[in-house]
């Protein structure tokens, strides 16, 4: 009897000290955050080129920094949380997510952002849906909170709709392509892989469309850990914008090169047909990027997707850390700025 | 008694049983066998058997437990740690109960599951949150049988104790201790049982690399009606095994309380 | 005397009085981040939108109609099971055996195999809710039926009572209690589940809301949520209550589950 | 040297307190208890005995008057006061040796171990040490508990009501073992009882309690020879003085569980 109580005394402290000590291992670690959807722990574009190249590993070798990459499958709402919980540093996210973020209280800065993104409203092969105005009544399977929901509000609005007309179904992922494939879900944002396999068709495309409906994703960061580390931020994007440079060198070497992530060199080269490629890796954030902002955050707003509303440019950029990258590396005038309707300016 | 004569008393009193799971086993097989069910909805006992192998003897299956034994092995001693002490405090003094009760009872409405979401913004979706899910399920029970099973040892012993001049201490670790030892035993039976549902759920709303609950929806995405049914019978065989494992050992600190009565 | 009942009661309101003073003080000068603990102000406020919008009604209303179904489903079939098997002693010695195989598994493993059967629709909510109540229902009938005492069934046997008397006299109201234990267990296993199949994957509901708030990042929302659920499973257990204490004239002291 | 063990009551009064207004239990006690002396306290359901036993052990506090041991005012209880209940409260997760050393400060030491035996023996449980309460029988339990309340070679032994849960034909061995035992160790006993004949076969002193408030009506001597014949016309005697102490208090005689 009385040894039984001293085990469980034991068992007892131990699973204190067991439940406390991972608290203390700290160590030197930059920690970056990615959506991962994909299923593959690589990135396309500049990230790619980063990672690839090992720049953050070659850069921060000397400090004692070791880089860390997340991919975050539960994507950019899940960027959010592990940046909330101080599990992430920097990260690199969609429209709807960092402004969510911003607009919950997520303390979060953005250093850079890339546009251009695409993505293609699919239904099941054999589906009746021919246009958008079909979806009303339907399930349509979306990331709750990633920039495609967003756009699916945007879409329908055009068309007359809320997102109360259909049947908001949070499905991401390779669940996502089970539910298509099922037809669970009646409709949703994807790839073009689906289509590739024979389970999907397009109804709908953001490719050849006007830029509102492209995607702009935005590297983040932590304010208390730039406001701690402005230095190794400092060095951080301008690794980063070394890593887009590489990939603005050259379209087809870096469509060919994101096949890394899984997808289809065609479908890289349909979903970028007409863009070009400094317009795709170009980090500023210009007045087009700001515009766009705002946009999405108004339809989030109408659409009851953000509550409070904040302002874009005063609150959530920080371009100055970007700019000096672009003067270290005398890049100063390697990519233009943008108009709202994405041509080039000229200086 | 000889061996055969308890296999054959054994076998009289349960081949009940086994006529029914060899009735549900030939229904199982048969359906599968003339294909009245597709196989993509049901699994044919060979497929399931294929994956069993497949998932054993690639590791995945064990790592799959080990991954989620570790979780569950970290947020149970948090949490049945943390709630034996409060059930402890507030079952010895009765200001201390009046002063927690009211806030125990009210967090312990929410649904246990109800937690995923806070959990998750909190603690994000790596161990923590998982840790911390489970340390919440396994909280209540053992803070719960704790506090009654203090409550629950006879004044008369506490009295005897008094009589013999014990301290508090003593009195603590002698009388009250042990008196409420096999209702903290089930408490911790109870917790463990619970433990191993949460990290289940946890799992599934939070991805990892390996767990029994990521095994469970990647069998599910992968679209393995096999590896589902090896999946249900795997948490089954496991939540069973705990039952029987800590039902034993509070049936053996039982003993005495049992025939007592 | 009253005094002492009186300061005991509110001894209980002094924690959460501290609990509420500090969250106030720590949320309102943002030493606590926003993010993670919103103000309990802002909490009331969003409660208020959500309900003055009318978005929480009809979530509450689509979680409470899945609970009802799934409820009612599952606690009929396992009222159903656990009277065969309390009554006819051929149907126990067969079925028991499967019955326990199965209650050995937690329900949420079943998960993919019902979405696999059922789709993410309504149906797979159902039932999955149904698969929780059912085992504590057909568990605590079983056991109500087989715990009426020996010493009953020889008292009415010595009255040569008939089959049907002996389950109206004395098998019902002995059992009735434990069937009774049974329906409280299956209504809060149903209202936990109902949440965590909303998690899983839903279009409406308490959950959903719950899941979207999280995703967009809106931890006031989930904070309403969880004090709503909390709330709701509360209540629905002190209905279960009355109305037990009412027909039953069963009294429960209120910390006996 | 003065044998230690006498116990001194004066003028003791025990309230309750109640919802309305104070409850008085004892009213005015005063007994004196010479060292070796067997008492009895025998009386009616209500009238305080066990509230004078759990004073006198200590186990009930505030009471006005005075409890001396020795001339030493009682403050708590004490090892100096062995006790044993009715329910023979012995643990039911210790072994008999175990229970009956759960006074001892060392139970585990050689010497500890040996007065553990010795007082087994004396209660005839020699060999069921390392049996559990659940094991033995209501009479052995009992007397593992007076074995465990003798081991500290308390002053005075109290007994409340030992032996009430007994079958008539135990309770009368025990009868004889509780005499060998209080002859053996030469100790002051209070036994608190309902039964009459026990009081007679056992005690020096019969003190007859009536109640509510509770107080001492009558101290008999019973001056027998041991061992006591209970069919002797002596004994029969002195129980009908007792039984008529009764009488003229109650309109219903014999109504008392006896």
């Amino acid at each position: 009897m009385k040894k039984i109580i001293n085990i469980l005394l034991v068992m007892a402290v131990g699973m204190a000290l067991f439940g406390i000590t991972p608290g203390f291992a700290a160590e030197k670690v930059i920690r970056i955050g990615y959506p991962g959807g994909s299923g593959r722990p690589v990135s396309a574009g500049g990230w790619g080129y980063v990672q690839a190249k090992n720049l953050f590993e070659e850069e921060f070798k000397k400090d004692g920094y070791r880089i860390e990459y997340n991919y975050i499958k539960s994507q950019g709402p899940g960027c959010n949380e592990a940046l909330a919980n101080n599990s992430l540093d920097f990260s690199f996210h969609g429209d709807l997510p960092v402004l969510a973020g911003r607009s919950g209280g997520l303390k979060i800065k953005a250093l850079t952002a890339s546009r251009g993104g695409n993505a293609h409203l699919l239904v099941p092969t054999n589906s009746s849906i021919k246009t958008i105005k079909d979806l009303k009544g339907k399930r349509v399977g979306v990331g709750v909170g990633t920039w495609t929901h967003t756009l699916l509000a945007r879409v329908l609005n055009d068309n007359g709709m809320t997102l109360k007309d259909i049947k908001v179904i949070n499905i991401t992922g390779s669940d996502f392509e089970t539910a298509i494939a099922t037809n669970d879900i009646d409709a949703g944002f994807g790839s073009r892989a689906l289509v590739r396999r024979g389970v999907a068709k397009i109804i709908w495309t953001t490719v050849g469309k006007p830029v509102k409906y492209q995607s702009i994703f935005s590297l983040v960061v932590r304010e208390a850990f730039l406001k701690q580390h402005p230095d190794i931020v400092k060095r951080f994007v301008k690794m980063y914008v070394k890593g887009l440079y590489l990939a603005s060198l050259n379209k087809n070497e870096t469509l060919k090169f994101n096949t890394r992530t899984g997808s289809a060199l065609q479908d890289n080269i349909d979903d970028n047909a007409g863009q070009s490629i400094k317009y795709i890796t170009a980090p500023r954030i210009d007045g087009q990027v700001t515009q766009l902002y705002k946009e999405v955050q108004l339809v989030a707003k109408n659409n009851g997707l953000i509550r409070k509303p904040f302002d874009v440019d005063k609150d959530f950029i920080d371009s100055s850390f970007l700019e000096a990258a672009l003067k270290e590396l005398n890049l100063e005038n390697h990519w233009p700025n943008y108009d709202y309707n994405g041509n080039p300016i000229k200086k | 008694m000889s061996i055969a004569a308890k296999i054959t008393i054994f076998i009289r009193e349960k081949y009940h049983g086994f006529i029914s799971f060899l009735v549900l086993f030939l229904i199982w097989s048969g359906v599968c066998h003339y294909k009245l069910i597709s196989p993509d909805f049901l699994p044919t006992p060979a497929t399931v058997g294929t994956a069993f192998v497949k998932v054993v003897s690639s590791g995945i299956l064990g790592k799959s437990l080990g991954g989620s034994l570790i979780r569950i092995a970290e947020g149970f001693m948090i949490g049945t740690t943390l709630g034996f002490l409060l059930g402890a405090v507030m079952g010895v003094s009765r200001t201390l109960e009046r002063l927690f009760a009211p806030l125990i009872n009210a967090l312990r409405q929410v649904p246990i599951i109800g937690w995923i979401p806070l959990i998750i913004i909190w603690c994000g979706i790596a161990e923590t949150s998982k840790v911390t899910f489970i340390a919440i399920g396994a909280f209540f029970p053992i803070l719960i049988n704790t506090f009654e099973g203090i409550r629950s040892v006879s004044h008369s012993y506490v009295e005897v104790a008094q009589v013999f001049e014990y301290s508090r201490v003593k009195l603590l670790r002698k009388i009250v201790i042990p008196g409420a030892l096999p209702s903290i035993v089930s408490g911790i039976r109870l917790s463990m049982g619970t433990s191993w549902l949460l990290v289940v759920w946890a799992e599934i709303n939070t991805r990892s690399a390996y767990g029994i609950g990521d095994l469970l929806s990647s069998s599910r995405e992968e679209h393995n009606p096999g590896l589902i049914i090896v999946c249900i019978l795997v948490i089954g065989f496991v939540a069973f095994l705990i039952n029987e494992l800590f039902g034993h050992l509070e049936a053996r600190l039982n003993t005495w309380k049992k025939s007592y009565r | 005397m009253k005094f002492q009942i009186i300061k005991n009661k509110l001894l209980g309101l002094i924690i959460p009085l501290i609990l509420y003073v500090a969250w106030d003080f720590l949320t309102s000068r943002e030493i606590i981040p926003p993010e993670l603990l919103p103000a309990p102000k802002v909490i009331f406020d969003t409660w208020w939108d959500l309900q003055s919008s009318g978005e929480l009604a009809l979530n509450m209303k689509m979680s409470l109609l899945r609970v009802g179904f799934g409820f009612l489903l599952g606690a009929i079939s396992g009222f159903l099971l656990g009277t065969a098997m309390g009554l006819w002693k051929p149907v126990e010695l067969y079925l028991n055996p499967l019955f326990n195989f199965f209650r050995q598994i937690p329900v949420v493993a079943w998960i993919p195999f019902l979405i696999l059967w059922l789709g993410i629709d309504e149906w797979f909510k159902i039932v999955f809710i149904s698969f929780g109540a059912f085992i504590p229902m057909a568990l605590k009938t079983l056991e109500g039926i087989k715990g009426v005492p020996a010493s009953y069934l020889e008292v009415v046997r010595v009255f040569e009572y008939g089959w049907f008397r002996v389950l109206r006299t004395v098998i019902v109201p002995s059992a009735l209690p434990s069937i009774s234990t049974g329906l409280r267990l299956c209504l809060s296993e149903a209202w936990m589940l109902v949440i965590g199949a909303e998690l899983v994957a839903a279009g409406e509901g308490i959950g959903n809301v719950m899941v979207i708030a999280r995703r967009l990042f809106q931890t006031d929302v989930v904070l309403v949520g969880v004090i709503v659920i909390a709330i709701t499973g509360f209540a629905m257990d002190k209905v279960l209550g009355l109305l037990e204490t009412r027909f039953l004239g069963l009294h429960r002291s209120q910390n006996a589950q | 040297m003065e044998r230690l063990g006498t116990l001194e009551v004066k003028n003791l009064n025990k309230k309750y307190r109640s919802q309305n207004d104070d409850l008085l239990v004892l009213d005015d006690i005063n007994l004196t208890v010479q060292p070796g002396e067997f008492i009895s306290i025998i009386g009616s359901s209500g009238c305080g005995k066990t509230t004078f036993l759990r004073l006198v052990v200590g186990l009930e506090k505030g009471y006005e008057g005075e409890i001396l041991l020795d001339g030493q005012r009682l403050n708590g209880p004490s090892l100096k006061r062995g006790v044993v209940f009715q329910d023979h409260r012995l643990l039911p997760w210790l072994s008999i040796e175990k229970n009956v050393g759960m006074g001892l400060k060392n139970p585990k030491s050689g010497e500890s171990r040996k007065t553990i035996q010795e007082h087994l023996e004396l209660v005839g449980l020699k060999g069921f040490e390392k049996h559990y309460p659940h094991q033995l029988s209501g009479g052995m339990s009992q007397r593992a508990a007076i074995a465990r309340a003798l081991v500290n070679r308390p002053e005075i032994l109290l007994l409340d009501e030992p032996l009430g849960a007994l079958d008539a034909l135990t309770r009368m061995y025990m009868h004889q073992e509780l005499e060998r035992i209080w002859m053996k160790e030469d100790i002051t006993m209070i036994m608190i009882t309902h039964d009459v004949d026990e009081a007679i076969v056992l005690s020096d002193k019969i003190v007859v309690m009536s109640s509510r408030p509770g107080t001492i009506k009558k101290i008999i001597p019973v001056p027998l020879a041991r061992p006591r014949d209970r069919a002797g016309y002596d004994f029969a005697n002195i129980k009908e003085e007792v039984l008529a102490e009764f009488q003229l208090h109650t309109d219903h005689p014999f109504t008392y569980s006896i």
